[in-house]
């Protein structure tokens, strides 16, 4: 183990466990989404981490160039940040639909409200 | 916001080259970074950029919902239609070799098509989202 | 003194600069100062990324700090607009050119 | 380094100095309104100095040309979003900070 | 020259989720946010992944403020102090990041040409994409053509959610009816 | 051609419908195209799965490109068994769909309805049939977002915060599944799923291996609804229109089960599995309290649709207790288990939604007498039920049977009292429906049966109940095919 | 706006303006990206036409001979102000006294004004705050500079055929 040559992935889990713990710690629903979206962009900083070569350059095919990054992983989260967007785009949307049936979008308060209809 | 004198006259400059910088990262994307969805990102925020200065109410015939609709269910289509036609040139799904006798010219035709039809889905539905919620109004408060 | 070593130099003056401009960012106290604070976080990432470029001598990054001048824009204007209308459809203020 | 290459070190760090200058007026002044104007000093000068400085650097035309598009549309982009800001600012009920009468407002 | 700026990133970062995961303003909440991608798209640049940063900058500052925006113009900004305690949601995250980190202790080094995912699959692309493909942007071969079908997939996430939107938010009677019957 | 392509057809066709439904007017016409395409993938994977039990495997590279450098289609007897169940439950739950949705929902919105209902189902065959484990994640995605709006599209407000914490579990699940594909990919260098197979053996001694099946397995879960993370599961079908929660009931969880088993067993293998990591002594104690637990839950509901669902998470216990036993008994029950589970709950929802298309309620205590009033739909729906509780002649009975026998076989004498004390809490919470329903007198006696076009489809999948569990050729077959193929024991 | 011949012009020089734009970005001279690159143009133009946002105003090719006057000056303005800005910053004890002036501007279109209030927003220490008919309200970093600005000088630079036409 090196704990220098780790420190990005090291890094990139504090990051990934800030937005996790926003999701599950705060009741506000928006604040939930965005804190489900560090964290999905700390894992995608994960995947870039991996297809890292140092010395390495940009995949794009140069004369004269011969190690490059790897570019999987570039194409792997190309998707994954569209399914990120898409994620977001209709999570706020549900949020909307919630503030305007509920009134509030504080998870406690919803709860209260819907405890009370049965 | 269209009563914003300086913003009105400085979007009406910068939305023709934002559309233009947004099919110039389109057609690049295969010699540089860049591809159908950035572009698509990019045209559909020259319309958001339309509509937050010179109102919804003046995009929306512009750019009709209806329409985006038809584009954005015709970006799917394009791009599974060009999988199709791999299959019925003898390929599998998305198989674009077949599509021309040099395979490599046929990669490319594939790319071309598929890549048109992300730009078209991207930019219809990104534009129908931002209307979908600025086209809403505020609940009253509860 | 080399050029990598100037760049490098000068990309963490900018980056001091970004740090400068994301404390106002945090310490408000308005919510303009906080826009302020964000889009001048966003020119110089703009300046940053465009350093990045002439680091890998690559032009084609250039493009990124293109985009990202003027997506910026766009996003400080909704949230202007929010601001200003509270909504960003706002269906009126078509008439009345001067404000 | 070559000629251009001194000129383009230059004009970077002068950029670079006076971004930095500009994130302190931005921390340092007392209100919205004239942290405006310290965002200003970083808009305007700093940027051109800097993308002149890379452009020089780069010594390719298609990057020059890029980098002139990157400062023109700050130019055209940052003093537009510094008006519509503080417009809206004054829209809101800011009032601008004033020497003596009220130091703290 | 990387891996100081690297550095300087990754402590933006980390300033910034912290605001994030503390912070009360929904509306800071959403800036922070086109931050945080912005500067990940920083990090992805320097990690070589230039596609990835265009991307993450078009989408963290555009679309992703954007929305943010206009959902919280219909929402509201302030967000209530909160009741709960932390101590459960923090367990689970002391343990999760714990484990991960414990994982990836024996990852192959950072940036070894040597690791695994070097050596299988993606030569195929370095090598052969010139040819088989015929363009030079490798990202773009693999995406359009060798992993076409994942992209295929991501075209029609976002049509989901265009369709998801749409149901969601399309047309306002049936909003006004549901008010009245479920107050 | 389209014998070449077959694999291919069942994703590739609902996608391209979907596209299709939006452009069409509102009205019954996306709903036809729905069920026609509906029909098409149910006779296409019935052909597949017919090849996959003459033992054959089928590959097919998507774009021609051969894997691990393409995407990987890839059909062997497991996921033929899936597909035939989901081609099923969508050919089922299509056609009755068309009434109960116009009823709950109204016609106004039906093409992008339609349009979602395409994409989920288009999502399940894909997450099925793949066998690259990034392109999971993608379908994954698909599938999800269209049953987050699915779900949301239910007409009570809580429809739409049942929506959302679906959302964020299934999210976070995919999240930490992708972890995992990034930590497996860091040590391998590929993602194809057999691929991955071969070379996992060399690296199953490191830590980010076993993190890897740890977030991969744990992501799972949360999309599988299983045990301490279900919480989501009962709201989210309680709310949904009735013919989306017989759809998701009847393969949403099936395909994360199906997941599990596949990187269980087929991608880490038994032995990893099993020996390296402690996974029967997680997964066996979740099922038995999961199952225990839920199962006296849904005693105490009010309300019929709620108490399903409770119900559909203790018979995941059932499944998880199967893939827990680590044999290939235990492992051709839990994909029996998985296929029949199916079968009774989509007959269930359907027919509570056929109930609740004429009473307007699931509330218990508003369907006394309703036996007398709507016999043929309470018939169906008792028929399910006797199902559920696993009476013999039915499928129920059958995967019960297959999950005794693996318990016997190791020996698990407290597991076979779990599962029948399982089935005795399902006959209590069953039989106070039909207490109800048949027992207590209701305000009036005039007949009012659901329409033929939701009795048909119901009585349908009834009957399939009743012939899976007399002729178990075609499951029996391919799920002790596939356990075999997938190699049950560590 | 100005129909016939003129918006005419204005469409021309919009088209060209695009077309060097796009073969500044490109810099490829091959048949397919020409064919491309007329292609985008010609997007853009259209939908261009479609907003309704091709005018005097956003293209100002009536302005000619005095632009170039107007720019240099301009920088050596902007130049002169950054150095003010920098010496307030750098003050050890804050010594600005910020004011907000209102002045009469002589510019009577609105490309005229935006033009002015860009100025004057652009050279740091003074930002344009509003602009109400042809009166700017300014704030100034200091006194001396708010009053500067009032002073006209700004607004007398400005070309005068920015007027053409009205």
């Amino acid at each position: 183990m090196n704990l220098l040559g780790h420190y990005n992935y090291i890094v990139v889990v504090v990051l990934m466990m800030l937005g996790f713990y926003t999701v599950i710690a705060r009741d506000n629903l928006v604040k939930k989404l965005i804190g489900l979206g560090i964290f999905q962009v700390s894992v995608f900083m994960l995947y870039i981490s991996i297809g890292y070569v140092s010395g390495g350059s940009v995949p794009i095919l140069t004369e004269g160039v011969t190690l490059y990054s790897n570019p999987l992983p570039h194409v792997l989260i190309l998707t994954a940040i569209v399914v990120g967007v898409a994620t977001l785009a209709l999570g706020l949307a549900l949020v909307v639909r919630i503030r305007e049936a509920f009134g509030t979008v504080e998870e406690d308060e919803i709860r209260l409200k819907e405890d009370a209809e049965g | 916001m269209s009563h914003h004198l300086i913003l009105r006259v400085v979007a009406k400059f910068l939305i023709p080259l934002i559309l233009v910088y947004g099919l110039y990262v389109h057609f690049h994307g295969e010699v540089s970074p860049g591809g159908g969805f950035q572009a698509g990102v990019l045209v559909a925020s020259a319309f958001i950029l339309h509509a937050l200065i010179f109102g919804l109410n003046k995009t929306r015939p512009i750019a009709r919902p209806g329409v985006l609709k038809a584009i954005a269910a015709g970006g799917v289509l394009l791009y599974g239609g060009t999988g199709v036609a791999g299959m019925l040139f003898g390929g599998e799904f998305l198989h674009y070799g077949v599509l021309a006798a040099d395979p490599v010219k046929g990669q490319h035709l594939g790319i071309i098509l598929i890549e048109l039809g992300v730009l078209f889905t991207v930019a219809s539905v990104m534009l129908l989202i931002f209307y979908a919620f600025a086209g809403r109004q505020k609940p009253e408060a509860q | 003194m080399s050029i990598a070593s100037v760049l490098l130099l000068v990309g963490l003056a900018v980056l001091a600069t970004m740090a400068m401009a994301l404390a106002r960012g945090l310490l408000g106290p308005t919510v303009y100062d906080r826009i302020l604070a964000v889009n001048m976080f966003g020119t110089k990432t703009v300046l940053l990324i465009a350093l990045l470029a002439a680091r890998s001598g690559r032009s084609d990054y250039l493009d990124i700090a293109l985009l990202y001048a003027l997506i910026n824009f766009i996003g400080v204007i909704a949230v202007l607009k929010y601001f200003e209308y509270g909504s960003l459809g706002h269906p009126h203020a078509e008439e009345g050119d001067e404000g | 380094m070559s000629g251009i290459e001194w000129l383009g070190v230059i004009l970077l760090v002068l950029g670079a100095l006076l971004g930095l200058v500009g994130g302190i007026g931005v921390l340092r002044f007392p209100d919205f309104f004239t942290r405006l104007h310290a965002a200003g000093v970083t808009d305007t000068l700093a940027t051109g100095l800097f993308l002149s400085g890379l452009a020089c650097l780069f010594g390719d035309w298609q990057a020059t040309l890029k980098l002139a598009l990157i400062f023109f549309f700050v130019l055209f982009t940052s003093p537009t979003a510094s008006h519509a800001l503080a417009k809206a600012a004054l829209h809101g009920g800011l009032k601008p900070w004033k020497r003596r009468e009220d130091p703290h407002g | 020259m990387d891996s100081l700026i690297d550095v300087v990133l990754f402590a933006f970062l980390i300033v910034v989720a912290l605001a994030v995961a503390r912070g009360r303003d929904l509306f800071a909440g959403a800036m922070l946010f086109g931050m945080f991608s912005l500067l990940s798209a920083g990090l992805f640049l320097i990690m070589d992944a230039a596609d990835v940063a265009f991307t993450e900058a078009a989408v963290g500052a555009g679309v992703s403020t954007v929305l943010l925006v206009a959902a919280l113009s219909l929402i509201g900004t302030e967000e209530r102090a909160r009741r709960r305690s932390n101590f459960l949601p923090l367990a689970i995250v002391v343990v999760t990041g714990a484990s991960l980190i414990w994982g990836t202790f024996d990852l192959p080094p950072f940036g070894d040409p040597a690791n695994p995912p070097n050596h299988h699959v993606v030569p195929r692309y370095l090598e052969k994409s010139g040819e088989e493909i015929g363009i030079p942007n490798v990202v773009a071969s693999v995406l359009a053509s060798y992993r076409g079908f994942d992209t295929f997939g991501e075209v029609v996430v976002i049509f989901a959610a265009g369709v998801g939107v749409m149901l969601l938010l399309g047309g306002r009677k049936r909003h006004r009816q549901r008010k009245e019957r479920g107050l | 051609m389209i014998a070449h392509n077959l694999v291919a057809l069942p994703v590739v066709l609902p996608l391209l419908a979907a596209a299709v439904a939006v452009l069409l007017p509102p009205g019954r016409k996306p709903w036809l195209l729905a069920t026609g395409i509906a029909w098409l993938v149910f006779a296409a994977s019935l052909a597949l799965a017919l090849r996959a039990l003459g033992g054959e495997v089928l590959s097919y590279p998507m774009g021609g490109w051969e894997p691990p450098w393409g995407i990987e289609y890839r059909l062997d007897a497991a996921n033929a068994l899936l597909m035939v169940l989901i081609g099923a439950v969508a050919a089922a739950v299509f056609p009755f769909a068309g009434p109960s949705v116009k009823r709950e929902l109204g016609e106004e919105k039906s093409p992008l309805f339609y349009a979602a209902l395409l994409l989920f189902l288009a999502g399940q065959l894909g997450i099925a049939v793949t066998g690259d484990a990034f392109n999971v994640f993608v379908f994954l995605e698909i599938s999800s977002l269209a049953s987050y709006t699915l779900v949301a599209s239910g007409k009570d407000r809580k429809a739409l915060t049942a929506a959302f914490s679906y959302l964020i579990i299934g999210t976070v699940g995919a999240t930490f599944y992708l972890i995992g594909i990034g930590l497996l990919y860091a040590l391998t260098g590929t993602l194809n799923m057999a691929d991955l197979a071969a070379r996992i053996p060399e690296v199953a001694e490191t830590r980010a291996a076993h993190t890897a099946f740890a977030f991969i397995v744990v992501g799972l879960c949360m999309k599988i609804a299983l045990f301490p993370l279900h919480l989501w599961l009962p709201n989210a079908y309680t709310y949904a229109p009735s013919a989306v929660t017989a759809l998701l009931a009847a393969s949403s969880t099936k395909v994360a089960v199906y997941l599990l088993i596949r990187f269980v067993y087929g991608i880490f293998g038994a032995d990893f599995s099993y020996r390296e990591m402690p996974l029967a002594w997680l997964l066996i104690p979740l099922a038995v309290v999961g199952l225990l637990s839920t199962s006296l839950v849904a005693i105490g509901q009010n309300k019929v649709k709620r108490m399903l669902a409770y119900s559909s998470v203790a018979q995941i216990g059932y499944m998880v207790l199967g893939i827990g036993m680590a044999s290939s008994l235990g492992l051709a029950a839990a994909l029996l288990h998985v296929f029949n589970h199916a079968l009774m709950k989509g007959a269930l929802f359907m027919a509570l939604g056929a109930l609740v298309y004429r009473v307007g309620t699931s509330r218990l205590h508003q369907w006394r007498g309703i036996g007398r009033r709507m016999p043929w739909t309470m018939a169906a729906f008792v028929a399910a039920g006797l199902s559920l509780i696993g009476v013999p002649l039915t499928v129920g009975f059958v995967s019960k049977w297959y999950l005794v026998l693996a318990a016997i076989e190791l020996g698990f004498w407290p597991i076979v009292a779990v599962i029948v004390i399982g089935s005795l809490l399902a006959v209590i919470y069953i039989g106070r429906v039909i207490e109800v329903a048949w027992f207590e007198k209701g305000e009036s006696d005039e007949r009012c049966e659901a329409p033929l076009s939701l009795l048909i489809p119901t009585w349908v999948l009834v009957i399939a109940n009743f012939w899976f569990g007399i002729d178990t050729r075609l499951t029996v077959g391919l799920a002790e095919l596939a356990a075999q193929s997938l190699g049950g024991t560590p | 706006m100005v129909p016939g011949s003129f918006a005419m012009k204005h469409k021309v020089s919009l088209g060209l303006v695009l077309a060097a734009l796009w073969l500044g970005l490109s810099g490829k001279l091959d048949p397919l990206f020409l064919l491309l690159g007329a292609v985008s143009v010609g997007f853009a133009l259209w939908t261009a036409l479609r907003m309704d946002i091709v005018d005097r105003e956003s293209h100002p090719i009536h302005i000619s001979g005095g632009l170039i006057r107007f720019w240099i000056l301009l920088i050596r303005d902007i130049v002169i102000a950054n150095t003010q800005v920098v010496r307030e910053i750098l003050r050890p004890r804050l010594a600005i006294t910020p004011t907000v002036v209102e002045f009469e501007s002589q510019q009577s279109s609105d490309l005229g004004k935006v033009i002015l209030g860009n100025s004057i927003t652009l050279t740091p220490g003074t930002v344009t705050l509003d602009i109400q008919g042809s009166r700017f309200r300014v704030h100034g970093l200091t006194r001396e500079i708010a009053e500067e600005a009032a002073s006209g000088v700004m607004d007398r630079r400005i070309p005068r055929d920015v007027e053409e036409g009205r």
